[in-house]
């Protein structure tokens, strides 16, 4: 299969770029000279140019713009060492402003103007969702989605999430909810949106999968509004339910309200919490206002959040980024820059589109900061492994501390 | 001579105060009726009552034009102008932004009957409209002397003219009772002249029943044929200019006594 | 019942919060008829100026308090001066324009100076909570609901019994009389621009516990508290308060008996029904233009 | 004590006044007449500066009123009661006559004015708390007139005072200001009355299309027989 | 010669002229999708226009009449597998019935009560989206093909654009019409002085009505172009803030003008793009939104009558200088 690396005109052909007219214009020339690697847009000899979307304004500026820096930071050392295989990467970035139609633009802007190589970590559900059908016509490669949306598991052979979607994660946490809680009751604490009710269901699916589904009663599934300031409703609720263990599916800040509440009327029992929610600055955010329920909670977690793992991402970050948090959306750009950088040092000189998704096909990638993430032909899972991690006070400081082995469903 | 307007029995209180008092009157059609009083006597109210404006406690208010009869009761206040009464206000309430030719047209408004989706296709139908009332709202121009202005902002207008742009504006809509709140305010004395002459003028020529509230006796007592005196929402005296004039009652409350109204 | 009650309190702390946040807007509108499409922005502003004095500078809470409140004054008088007295010719809704780009920068700057994280800061009132009968209330709470009334109080008392209060309605209703009058209608609306700000300010820390402060902190309070004003009615001080109260409430109690999904919709639904019957709020009075 | 000097105003494109120069002398009646539109109340809105003049200074008591702010100028003692009225709506009568004083500070004295504007229009302080917006239209002028009185300016301008009064309360009207100017305040008049205007006048101005053409001393004004016939009419 | 004094006419000239340039010109791809959806938020503006600056009432909650039409499109064509002419005709018709009901809600409430409680509904109907995923798919959005009429499909941006400018131009004469005639005059009066509406015979409940009516439509047809041509629909789209960039679209581009709104959508949509186009700018954190924030903040107090306006203005200020110097000329003769 090692053919891949010598790619000649006629395999270019298999290339859905080839559609393209504007993509491989000079195929005959090509032909004509023997060994010559056939190059897809944005790749030469020197560098590759790649493009990404996010949101950089506005009130979800603060998911963005981490997960741009730490996407920028990996492609920044990467720079500094020389590139890949001598070919420096170029990121162009663009504002979305989390809006689908201006994600459009986006892209259409990367794949038709700039004409990138590859698109790498687009984030955000309704922009990632209303571009799918033009990224899928081009065939350029797209890797990781800043996005839980399960559908793209089936979007097509040139997408390759990544993080694991929040139905996934869902399911994990029903299978943990049973074998590390032994739960019997179980109360669900979402946030009433995409991530929420993915989250959700995902616990729904994981425990009848599991053929537990009475552990969760439907009154016990209880909504939170992204914005709201009150969560009495919500934690009374979960308290009479009287449950051995609760589920908060919620980002920062309302996860962290959440605690405030429970901390207020003290109800002491166990808590698991989505992988969003795994970093420091949440724990920054979170453990003043509910310092003692708070070494109740656990998270989920795909990635290898250890010293020694996260030592190049700090250390990138402060030299790039000082003034830029590290939390969970830097992790996440930072995952995105490293799995398609490991692609390209996959596909070596053949960075022909179809050369790119052929060495992805085969990716098995374990150095990152998840702890592997591969693909076969058909087969666009992303990462499936999680572990428990749980917050721990030392000293004055909480910090997680690793609870299991990453697992999957 | 039949009466046009017949209010009975008209009372409207605000909180505890009475504005008008069990009032009773009767316009006789073809006539000008002058109403009059010391201020707050509830001229106004009385005004606003007949054109719906405001809802009365207690009354009846019977309109006749030709050989209808309408009990006022039963119309909303945007629905007055269509069976023949229009009124002006004592602050003028014209169309600030809109042209002194569109300010009269406005007063067509509910003669024209083509539809929303007729004049958004501006079907010939909609146009032949415009066109009909554009014409007679310039003639109305021509009628006040006004010509010449037609295109300016009618806010743009001194007091005195915006007033009679307002006339003209009811003028247009056809109407058999014209109820006019202080059509003489703000004007000097040869205009108040003038215009004494146009309110004859319009009844001669346009037919029109008009009832008036003014504070210039020298117009009231020059054009009003028969007046109506009210205090404090009572009516206290009804006659002719000249019996009004020498009613002690009303030169106590409103005239004031010792010597003429004007030097 | 002890439910009921955890209900109750929290939404009455949560609706005076509302409350507060409503108040400064309502005194805009009433001298400047103006909707402050800024205002939590300029709260959420000055809770990290807030922040920073607390945390980055170390000085004690209450100095901390002061001194957003200090800096409240020369923000509000700032913000008059630089983007809303020129305008002072425009209509009103293009005010509100000017109030929706001030929007825009206010946020742009605060994630321009003081980044995009979110960060606790310390309630008010840190004495432990107590527990009566079951229902848990804590003092901050209490020391919320108090502030509320306090400025309610003071808002009403210097709108109503003060000329500077006659001549802020005054300036709202007819600004060149006003100036005819010898009212300096500039000084006014800046004073209450400023007044607004620091009420603003007030909030924005009393929230700040809640809601953690960041660039986004303000987002559903702001809402809220328009609907807050309006459902009182704008003319008044106590209608507002009352306004946010019960939307305080009603969330919780809705959320708790009825469904916690479509608590949002059946609150405004009813909000709504509320002002078809009582069109310029449960407390506001019908001034209609005499004829 | 007030001089206009070659006043030129405009309304966008609307020339309204043409060269205006005027004087009115301390402790005198001088009264504005003219057609409607020939801005008399231009001059007035000049004069307390919401009306931009183009060219052409105003002086009061020596010192310039041109570009000094509206609110500054009443400050200076020169307020007037406007044309319309423009009382404030949703303010109580009382309110509306406090904000009259806005500009003074002697509580005692602000009291002694309200006492004595109440005792001018018996009606308004039966009405003392009823919202201005609802009373009838003339007794808001009867407030407009009370807000103006209540500054106890040095100059009171008044734009057609009498608009919209009873007649009876017009004569009292004309009363009030004689007596007005007796206490020592200086008034210039607009009015459309001109006979009485004139008969309380010390001294006339008649204006045409933003230009005064006629001038002198009341009396005189009073007897041109081609200014009767112009203005005054004969009702 | 005469012809092309009519409005209609103008028009349609300068819609052809417009829907030519990205032929002419060759834009980029996503340059002409920034100008299909300036055409988009032109109309939905243009009927917020008549909305506000006509017949002056207010709804910050029009964003949500831009949602149902989008999801009552990808509903029809999607689900029914019905034509989309019918679907943007239907798009435009069920938000015109519910914009009957928000005009009974203004008959009892005025300014910024109005405006707060259409805030509220609009929130409430974004809510709605959320929930009801049988008809919107709730957060997952609801999915469109191209628009296509008599088997032609849109399927370029350019050609979309032409599809777009063709509604708008039809559009902005129908509004041209309906404005000029019968109906806008009652608007108008009815925004000035509804005492004096009412006694010259306008029905405030029915004007009211048509008002809210006919800027629903035109928001509901603008939000089935939008789902064709994006062909994507999240309910996040349609909240306040695309509600008061309409506000601001039609305060920028000049009240009551029908060119305003479309300048005004232009305005709103491609100056954020520009500020972040430009290098410098864009690396510095959230420069472009305070400089967008600025250059609202500065068209207002510069050109407080919107931008279709400035002609006119700076004409007025010439003629203002005119005035002084001739009139120095006048006093320094004599
Ligand atoms: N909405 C209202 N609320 C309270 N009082 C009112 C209201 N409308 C009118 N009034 C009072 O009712 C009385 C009658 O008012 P109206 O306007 O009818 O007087 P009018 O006879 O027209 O007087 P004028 O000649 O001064 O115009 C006045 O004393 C007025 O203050
Ligand atoms: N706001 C305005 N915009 C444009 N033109 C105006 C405006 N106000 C007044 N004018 C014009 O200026 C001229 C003078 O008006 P002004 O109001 O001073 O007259 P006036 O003598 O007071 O008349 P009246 O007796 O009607 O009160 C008039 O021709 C009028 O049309
Ligand atoms: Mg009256
Ligand atoms: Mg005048």
């Amino acid at each position: 299969k090692k053919e891949a690396d010598s790619t000649n005109g006629d395999k270019a052909k298999d290339n859905p770029a080839t559609e393209d007219s504007h993509s491989n214009q000079d195929d005959n020339k090509d032909e004509e000279k023997p060994v010559k690697v056939e190059y897809a847009n944005g790749a030469s000899d020197s560098a590759i140019k790649i493009g990404t979307v996010g949101v950089q304004s506005g009130p979800l500026a603060f998911i963005g713009t981490p997960y741009f820096a730490g996407m920028e930071a990996y492609f920044n050392k990467v720079n500094e060492e020389g590139g890949v295989n001598g070919r420096k990467i170029e990121l162009i970035k663009k504002d979305d402003e989390f809006k689908p139609d201006k994600s459009v633009q986006a892209i259409e802007s990367l794949v038709f103007d700039e004409e990138v190589f590859a698109i790498v970590g687009h984030l955000g559900t309704p922009g990632v969702m209303a571009s799918v059908d033009i990224v899928k016509e081009e065939g350029i490669p797209s890797v990781y989605f800043g996005s839980g949306a399960a559908t793209l598991t089936e979007a097509g052979e040139n997408f390759f999430p990544v993080q694991p979607n929040y139905v996934y994660e869902g399911k994990l946490m029903a299978k943990y909810a049973m074998d590390e809680f032994n739960a019997s009751k179980i109360a669900v604490i979402y946030r009433n949106d995409d991530v929420g009710k993915d989250g959700l269901d995902g616990i729904v699916d994981g425990l009848k999968a599991l053929g537990k589904s009475d552990v969760l009663a439907a009154s016990d599934q209880l909504a939170y509004n992204a914005g709201d300031t009150d969560f009495t409703v919500q934690v009374q609720k979960a308290k009479s339910a009287n449950p051995d263990l609760l589920i908060i599916y919620g980002l920062g800040g309302g996860t962290a309200g959440i605690l405030k509440e429970i901390e207020k009327v003290g109800f002491n029992i166990p808590m698991l919490t989505t992988y969003s929610n795994a970093d420091a600055s949440f724990l920054a955010m979170a453990s003043p206002g509910a310092p003692n329920v708070i070494t109740n909670l656990h998270v989920m977690g795909w990635l290898d959040v250890s010293e020694a793992k996260l030592k190049p991402l700090n250390d990138a970050m402060a030299k790039y980024f000082a003034d830029v948090p590290v939390n969970a959306y830097t992790m996440a750009g930072w995952v995105a820059a490293e799995t398609f950088v490991a692609g390209v040092k996959q596909a070596g000189d053949n960075l022909s589109w179809a050369g790119y998704i052929d060495a992805m096909n085969h990716l098995k990638f374990t150095e990152g900061l998840a702890p592997e993430i591969s693909y076969t032909t058909g087969v666009r899972e992303g990462v499936t492994q999680m572990a428990i991690s749980r917050v721990v006070q030392q000293d004055d400081a909480f910090i997680f501390e690793l609870l299991t082995d990453f697992n999957a469903f | 001579m039949k009466s046009i307007l017949q209010v009975d029995n008209l009372s409207m209180s605000f909180g505890g105060l009475k504005a008008v008092d069990r009032l009773s009157f009767s316009v006789e059609t073809g006539s000008i009726y002058g109403l009059i009083g010391p201020n707050g006597a509830g001229k106004t109210t009385v005004f606003n009552c007949i054109s719906r404006f405001y809802k009365p406690d207690n009354g009846v208010m019977t309109f006749c034009p030709d050989q209808q009869t309408y009990n006022l009761m039963d119309y909303k206040v945007h629905e007055v102008i269509t069976i023949g009464l229009a009124r002006t206000f004592q602050n003028v309430e014209l169309i600030k932004t809109m042209t002194v030719l569109e300010n009269l047209m406005m007063g067509m408004h509910s003669q024209l009957k083509c539809g929303i989706l007729m004049q958004g296709f501006h079907l010939p139908s909609v146009w032949r409209e415009e066109k009909m009332a554009k014409k007679k709202a310039m003639d109305i121009l021509d009628f006040l002397g006004l010509k010449g202005i037609e295109h300016q902002l009618a806010a743009s207008q001194p007091y005195g003219i915006q007033k009679l742009i307002e006339l003209g504006r009811t003028l247009i809509a056809n109407p058999k009772l014209i109820i006019l709140d202080e059509p003489a305010a703000g004007m000097n004395g040869a205009e108040t002249e003038a215009l004494a002459k146009l309110i004859k003028k319009i009844r001669d020529q346009y037919g029109v029943t008009i009832l008036l509230v003014e504070h210039d006796m020298g117009l009231v007592m020059e054009v009003c044929e028969k007046i109506c005196v009210i205090s404090f929402g009572k009516k206290i005296a009804e006659g002719t200019p000249e019996a009004i004039q020498d009613d002690p009652a009303v030169q106590e409350a409103y005239l004031g006594k010792e010597d003429e109204v004007h030097a | 019942m002890h439910v009921f009650f955890q209900n109750v309190i929290a939404g009455l702390e949560t609706g005076s919060l509302y409350a507060l946040a409503a108040l400064g807007l309502v005194l805009i509108f009433r001298t400047t008829d103006v909707i402050n499409f800024a205002q939590g922005e300029m709260a959420m502003f000055s809770s990290f100026i807030g922040l920073k004095l607390f945390t980055a500078l170390g000085i004690p809470y209450p100095l901390a308090f002061m001194g957003t409140i200090i800096f409240a004054i020369c923000f509000g008088y700032l913000v008059e001066r630089v983007f809303i007295r020129p305008a002072h010719k425009a209509n009103v809704v293009s005010k509100m324009i000017v109030t929706l780009g001030l929007v825009m920068i206010i946020s742009g700057l605060a994630t321009a100076l003081f980044g995009i994280d979110s960060h606790y800061l310390r309630k008010a009132i840190t004495l432990d909570n107590f527990n009566v009968g079951g229902v848990i209330i804590q003092p901050n709470a209490l020391f919320i609901i108090l502030i509320t009334i306090a400025v309610m109080s003071f808002l009403f008392y210097l709108i109503r019994k003060t000329l500077f209060g006659i001549a802020i309605r005054a300036t709202a209703q007819n600004e060149t009389t006003a100036k005819l009058m010898g009212i300096p209608v500039g000084k006014i609306t800046a004073s209450s621009w400023i007044i607004a700000t620091v009420l603003g300010a007030i909030a924005g820390l009393l929230i700040a516990p809640t809601t953690n402060v960041s660039t986004t902190m303000m987002g559903e309070v702001h809402l809220k508290s328009f609907i807050a004003a309006v459902i009182g009615g704008f003319g008044t001080f106590y209608g507002p308060v009352i306004g946010g109260v019960l939307i305080g409430i009603l969330d919780n109690l809705v959320g708790f008996y009825i469904s916690l999904k479509w608590k949002t919709v059946i609150v405004y639904a009813l909000l709504i029904i509320a002002l078809i019957f009582k069109p310029t709020g449960l407390f506001g009075k019908n001034h209609r233009k005499k004829v | 004590m007030l001089k206009l000097t070659d006043v030129n105003a405009y309304y966008g494109y609307v020339h309204a006044l043409k060269g205006i120069t005027l004087s009115v002398p301390r402790g005198k009646i001088v009264t504005l007449l003219g057609a409607n539109g020939a801005g008399k109340t231009s001059i007035l809105k000049a004069i307390s500066g919401i009306l931009e003049v183009r060219d052409g200074h105003i002086t009061f008591e020596e010192a310039h009123l041109t570009s000094v702010r509206p609110e500054h100028i009443v400050a200076r003692g020169i307020v007037q009661s406007p044309e319309g009225r423009q009382i404030f709506p949703e303010l109580s009568v009382n309110e509306n006559l406090m904000i009259g004083a806005y500009t003074r500070t002697d509580k005692k004295d602000i009291k002694t004015t309200l006492e004595k504007v109440y005792g001018y229009f018996p009606r308004l302080k039966e009405r003392e708390k009823q919202t201005a917006g609802t009373l009838s239209g003339g007794e808001q002028q009867m407030l407009a007139i009370g807000r103006a009185l209540m500054a106890k300016p040095k100059l009171l301008l008044l734009d057609e005072p009498s608009l919209g009064l009873a007649p009876l309360i017009v004569k009292d009207i004309f009363h009030i200001i004689q007596e007005i100017n007796k206490s020592g305040t200086t008034i210039l008049l607009v009015e459309q009355n001109a006979y009485q205007a004139l008969a309380i006048a010390d001294y006339g101005y008649i204006l045409e299309t933003g230009k005064i053409v006629h001038r002198g001393p009341a009396n005189e004004l009073r007897n041109d027989e081609k200014v009767k016939q112009a203005y005054l009419g004969s009702l | 010669m005469g012809l092309l004094k009519k409005k209609q006419v103008q028009y349609i000239l300068i819609g052809l002229v417009l829907a030519l340039l990205p032929f002419i010109f060759g834009f980029k791809r996503a340059t002409v999708t920034m100008l299909d959806t300036v055409v988009i938020y032109a109309i939905a503006a243009l009927g917020f226009n008549i909305l506000l600056g006509y017949s002056g009432q207010i709804s910050l909650g029009h964003a949500a009449f831009m949602g149902i039409g989008a999801y009552l499109s990808a509903f029809i064509t999607m689900e029914l597998q019905l034509p989309f002419l019918l679907a943007i005709l239907l798009s435009g018709v069920v938000p015109m019935l519910i914009g009957l009901l928000l005009g009974l809600v203004a008959l009892r409430l005025e300014g910024h009560y109005l405006a707060i409680a259409t805030l509220g509904l609009g929130v409430t109907i974004q809510h709605i989206f959320k929930e009801w995923t049988g008809f919107t798919g709730g957060f997952s959005g609801a999915k469109a093909p191209y628009a296509s009429i008599f088997g032609y499909a849109f399927k370029s941006r350019e050609s979309f654009f032409v599809l777009a400018i063709a509604v708008l131009v039809l559009l902005s004469i129908f509004a041209y019409h309906f404005l000029t005639s019968k109906a806008g005059r009652a608007l108008v009066a009815m925004r000035n002085s509804e005492h004096a509406a009412k006694a010259m015979g306008v029905s405030l409940f029915k004007y009211k009505l048509i008002a809210f009516a006919v800027s629903a439509f035109y928001a509901g047809v603008a939000g089935s172009l939008y789902m064709h041509l994006i062909r994507y629909s999240d309910p996040n789209t349609w909240g306040i803030e695309l509600s008061l960039n309409l506000l601001g679209m039609v305060v920028i581009g000049g009240l009551a003008t029908i060119g305003g709104s479309i300048l005004g959508a232009a305005f709103i949509v491609i100056i954020p793009e520009l500020l972040k186009e430009i290098p410098v700018l864009g690396e510095i954190r959230s420069l472009s939104t305070i400089l967008t924030g600025v250059a609202l903040i500065l068209v207002i107090r510069f050109m407080p009558y919107g931008l279709v306006r400035v002609g006119k203005q700076i004409q007025s200020k010439r003629q203002d200088r005119k005035n002084k110097s001739s009139l120095k000329q006048q006093i320094s003769k004599p």
